[in-house]
């Protein structure tokens, strides 16, 4: 199982994502520039956090048209496994490999700080390491990650068990006061219908370590090794 | 040389959190008449092109593949010719 | 030339004589351009380089001390820190937001440019009172500038720390420092060496942007000041990300033999310095350098101060590898002369020679002065209190009160605007004393903090500068961290008046001997005068930035409270001392009386007595005694801990300097009660005063003396004053 | 009811990393003829007021105090009746 972690300029997570398949998990990894199309050799492509083009015009806008973006979109449309973290996120929302969008946070703020989220679909490749409605606590660290969908679209995506992740207090209730940035429903994460693509704007590969003050974010990529176990080792659904 | 204006606003049925914010901010101002405030981005693209229809196509498209977001935003934008 | 010319650039009539005898004739204007900008105060440091070696720089660990782009300091195992902070003061007044994020964008380069990897951001901020709807807007901007940079950069801002008193309201202080993380063989210099080597300048293009801005820097604000706009420029924290990562590559692959970043007097600093580090010269060629503007005058581009941008002298033959990786990046890289022997600086415009100076003329040619000094009449008013008047009964509302006001109360409205986590090293998160930053691959950790209180310095220089140092170092060891070298930012008001001066002098001379005592030389700083407005200047406000070194990251010390019915322990002693606390300023708005004294040798006893109940493991949590007291250290200590205490003392100190007064050299412990023996024996033995106050306990803070019940107050309630205060007068 | 339609640019000479960088992604887009791009905000204020006149006053005033900064930045504005 090999993860491949794309570079964009401006992107400021790829080095944490990295340092946690490699030297927590000990799992092959390698950095994939922007401008490489080639990700064959790859089972798993994360897009990390940061500030891709700076995030100037709109979070992800001018990342998604990356030469990358490409072979990801062939990647995924056969099964493959991405993982978009925070700007990541954003970046497959822009692509339209994801349904919704992401405005300002409501408080016109950067917020930094731990949230809590629980987990609303257990099953899919990337979360099949935790239990229904487990409570996880990861970081968040965003500006843009007021969560929009129509009504109707998100009534979908509840129905079809696309929202992964909602924030919620430490007891697992998803309250107004749980929600750190306005987003609707309190989605924090949702995946495509296929369940191979999710993104979310918590960053896992921050609390993997005890020595950070956690490790519930393992859960996110050991979820994707175990699921690669079980299928033992092919791409698509 | 063309100029376009590009104007982009986030659809009527999505919230405007920095809009309120700056509404709100204009009312303790003491400016008490203000309704409602609506932020969203203006862009000038200075570009060649054959023809006015040429640019226009142009910007348009620009528009849909990365000025906007369809999703959330909606624009308008217009061309003149640039004399100088 | 006309008088006028030099005048208006900021040079003395004396000093252009000194000009002309250097040059041996009359100096063109872009050259009178150049010497005014280098000459400036804030280039030469020509009023206070007298003064600032006093600081002591020296020490076994040091491998760059001040002089360069920033410090190092070495950590072992072929790792060392640089670090350095800088003010951007009068650009964050103007332009809170844009100003306060180009400070963070020049500091952060000059640490990338000694080859370093940026690991940590810290800020120290000053505004007026909240009250005021400008101080909010300064300080709302300054806090996103400041975030907006950093976060973008991906380099975590992990400490600082934000007072606010009516002195800054015209005219805020805005220091921000960035540490980082560099192998030795790795570490480069701005230095220019090996005739023929090639200059280039690389990242962004070069506008109109900022000419001037260092003279700008030099002089007091006025009405005018608003409208001199280009000193105020907008940053681009993702062209500086990309310079970042270039950068790294070329050292990681040697290919330089000299970098610096392009900050204050832009391409003219850059040359000068560079080569008269080298002991060379340069001939450049200015109609070489990337324009993002259109007409402008060989004055304009030796004079801008764009952004991101720096200059390079790669290795002989290395150009267009230098170039390819900076094309990588979506750079620009532009070779625009080479390195001369001769020592001098000559520029031309294509084919036209607009300016031949030698270059340590412009550096180390500039004259230096030893400005009056006289000791400030006010001194002798505001030092008389009588503390026993200052008693308000009613200490649970005194203790909320302290607790909820600003500059007290949690900074977590600012520090969660800073991306604090990216890295994934951040071990002890803002909140406590200072951060502390794991050091990959190693067992090592470093602390890092930033303190000054001008209040203390405003009514004693002397002990005011000491007390910075003594703080600074104090948070460090809270960690269990042993304190390594300083920063300093020193933000004084306008040094031609002799009562500034005298604080000036005597702040370093504070400064100085507590860095002495304390072994942390000085490895890099930065001055700001002129910090005033309407004549009426600030606190005379030293910010102290520290780096300290845990050698084992399993031993590091937190500061909540923890471990219920653990014994809680104060090391050092309250005394009678209530002048210039935060206490008093709250209760009667005075800033007055004698500021605590220090006794560097009890402070230094204390510290390493921290430090070695730490390391031996005795003690469960540990934090500094500073600002609002005993009481707001206990709440603080409750607060972040999560936990109640319940303290039972003997005393026989007037009420309110007991909970309240600001007494240095203290720290407050929380000690396992099987420890508690050896822990006091080994305090004795360095001679530290070592006092059982109670334990912790419940989810109370109660406070008894001598019988009588002074505080009792639930950790939730008090939690909630210290925490809503600053969002409450922010929305 | 008055609707300010507010544009608030850089000025020139400004650097305007949003606009350069959106230039460079629509150069690799291969919209070859973009010369030139600056990214500003366009704000919206309804506002009631007794007069158009006043309403102009009004809306001057808050650009200069909060929606713009005359240090780095240009606004221009124009306010029309709104009927409905
Ligand atoms: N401007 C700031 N940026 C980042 N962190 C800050 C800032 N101001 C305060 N903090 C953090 O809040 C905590 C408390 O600060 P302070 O009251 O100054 O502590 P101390 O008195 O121990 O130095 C520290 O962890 C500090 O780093
Ligand atoms: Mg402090």
């Amino acid at each position: 199982m090999k993860f491949g972690v794309v570079v964009f300029p401006g992107s400021n997570c790829d080095v944490d994502v990295y340092h946690v398949i490699k030297n927590v998990l000990k799992k092959p990894v390698e950095y994939i520039w922007h401008r490489d199309q080639e990700i064959d050799g790859f089972n798993c492509i994360i897009l990390p956090g940061g500030f891709s083009y700076g995030d100037y015009l709109r979070s992800g806008a001018i990342a998604r048209f990356s030469p990358v973006m490409k072979s990801v979109e062939k990647f995924a449309s056969q099964g493959g496994l991405v993982l978009g973290i925070c700007n990541g996120f954003q970046i497959l929302l822009e692509a339209g490999l994801l349904p919704g969008a992401l405005r300002g946070n409501d408080s016109q703020q950067f917020i930094c700080d731990d949230t809590f989220i629980k987990v609303e679909n257990e099953s899919c490749p990337f979360t099949i390491d935790c239990a229904q409605d487990e409570v996880l606590k990861i970081p968040i660290a965003h500006k843009d990650g007021n969560y929009f969908a129509e009504a109707s679209l998100l009534r979908e995506l509840e129905a079809k068990g696309q929202v992964v992740f909602r924030y919620c207090d430490h007891e697992g209730r998803v309250s107004r006061e749980a929600n750190p940035n306005g987003s609707v429903g309190n989605v924090a994460g949702v995946c495509n219908e296929s369940g191979n693509i999710l993104g979310m704007m918590p960053h896992p590969e921050r609390c993997a370590e005890e020595l950070l003050g956690g490790e519930d974010g393992k859960k996110i990529f050991k979820s994707v090794l175990k699921w690669w176990e079980k299928r033992g080792g092919r791409r698509g659904s | 040389m063309f100029k376009a204006r590009v104007h982009v606003l986030l659809k009527p049925g999505v919230l405007d959190p920095q809009g309120s914010a700056v509404q709100k901010a204009l009312q303790t101002m003491e400016y008490r008449g203000v309704q409602e405030v609506r932020i969203g981005r203006y862009i000038e693209i200075y570009l060649e092109s054959e023809s006015k229809e040429k640019a226009s196509r142009e910007v348009e498209e620009m528009c849909q593949r990365l000025l906007a977001n369809p999703v959330i935003e909606d624009f308008t934008f217009e061309v003149v010719e640039e004399t100088s | 030339m006309e008088a006028k010319v030099w005048r208006e650039m900021g040079l003395t009539d004396r000093e252009y004589e000194l000009i002309k005898e250097i040059l041996k004739r009359e100096p063109n204007y872009v050259e009178v351009g150049m010497f005014a900008v280098m000459w400036s105060e804030h280039c030469s440091y020509k009023s206070s380089r007298a003064v600032l070696k006093k600081l002591p720089t020296q020490g076994p660990h040091v491998l760059q001390g001040p002089g360069e782009n920033a410090g190092i300091v070495d950590i072992g195992e072929g790792l060392a820190v640089a670090f350095k902070v800088e003010s951007h003061n009068h650009p964050s007044a103007i332009e809170p937001f844009q100003g306060a994020a180009t400070g963070v964008g020049g500091i952060v380069r000059d640490i990338f440019t000694m080859g370093a990897r940026p690991i940590a951001n810290l800020n120290s901020l000053r505004f007026g009172d909240l009250e005021k709807p400008r101080s909010r807007y300064l300080f709302n901007g300054v806090v996103n500038g400041i975030g907006w940079y950093g976060n973008c950069m991906g380099i975590p801002t992990v400490a600082g720390e934000v007072y606010f008193d009516n002195s800054y309201a015209g005219n805020p202080i805005v220091n921000a420092m960035c540490v980082g993380l560099v192998k030795h063989g790795d570490i480069a210099r701005g230095v220019a060496a090996g005739k023929g080597n090639a200059v280039m300048v690389v990242g962004a293009r070069t506008g109109r942007d900022g000419i001037h801005g260092c003279t700008f820097a030099s002089e007091e604000l006025s009405e005018e000041s608003e409208d001199r706009r280009p000193s105020v420029q907008v940053g681009d924290p993702f062209m500086e990300k990309l310079l970042l990562e270039a950068c790294q590559e070329l050292t990681a692959k040697n290919l330089i033999v000299g970098m610096q970043d392009m900050g204050a007097a832009g391409l003219t600093g850059c040359v000068c310095e560079m080569a008269s580090r080298g002991g060379t010269g340069m001939n450049i060629d200015i109609s070489l350098v990337p324009r993002r503007e259109k007409g402008m005058t060989p004055y304009e581009v030796m004079l801008s101060e764009s952004q991101e941008r720096m200059l390079i002298v790669p290795r002989a033959g290395s150009e267009e590898e230098v170039k390819a990786i900076f094309s990588k990046w979506g750079l620009e890289a532009v070779v625009i002369g080479e390195v001369t022997e001769d020592g001098l600086l000559n520029i031309f415009d294509g084919e036209e020679k607009v300016a031949c100076i030698p270059a340590a003329a412009l550096t180390k040619g500039c004259p230096a002065y030893s400005p009056e000094e006289r000791e400030p009449a006010y001194l002798k008013e505001v030092r008389e209190i009588d503390s026993g008047k200052y008693s308000f009964g009613n200490w649970n509302k005194a203790l909320l009160k302290v607790l909820s006001s600003p500059t007290i109360a949690s900074k977590k409205w600012v520090y969660r605007q800073y991306d604090y986590m990216v890295q994934t090293d951040t071990v002890i998160v803002p909140g406590g004393d200072a951060a502390l930053l794991r050091v990959k691959g190693t067992s090592k950790a470093l602390a890092v903090t930033i303190d000054g209180n001008g209040r203390y310095c405003y009514l004693d220089p002397f002990c005011g500068g000491a007390i910075a140092v003594a703080e600074a170092a104090r948070n460090i060891v809270c960690t269990g961290a042993r304190p390594l070298a300083v920063t300093d930012c020193l933000n004084f008001g306008n040094p031609e008046k002799p009562e500034i001066f005298w604080q000036f002098r005597n702040v370093i001379e504070g400064m100085s001997k507590a860095c002495r005592v304390l072994e942390t030389p000085v490895v890099s700083g930065n001055v700001s005068f002129y910090n005033e407005t309407a004549g009426e200047p600030v606190f005379p406000t030293p910010t102290v930035g520290m780096v300290g070194l845990l050698e084992n990251i399993e031993k590091r010390c937190k500061a909540g409270f923890s471990g219920e019915g653990d014994a809680v322990v104060l090391l050092g002693e309250s005394k009678d001392e209530l002048g210039g606390s935060e206490y008093l300023k709250i209760m009667t708005g005075l800033v007055s009386g004698k500021p605590p004294v220090i006794d560097l040798e009890l402070e230094k006893a204390v510290q390493e007595c921290c430090l070695k109940l730490i390391d031996q493991g005795l003690v469960s949590s540990a934090h500094d005694c500073s600002e609002g007291g005993l009481a707001v250290a206990l709440a603080e200590g409750c607060i972040i801990g999560g936990r109640g205490v319940k303290i039972e003392m003997i005393s026989d100190l007037n009420p309110a300097a007991l909970l309240f007064g600001e007494s240095q050299s203290r720290i407050l412990l929380t000690v396992p009660w099987e420890h508690i023996s050896k822990a006091e024996t080994v305090s004795l033995d360095l001679g530290v005063p070592f006092n059982i106050l109670g334990r912790v306990k419940g989810r109370s803070l109660t406070f008894i003396v001598n019988g009588t019940k002074f505080i009792d107050l639930e950790v939730g309630s008090m939690e909630r004053e210290w925490l809503e205060a600053i969002p409450c007068l922010m929305s």
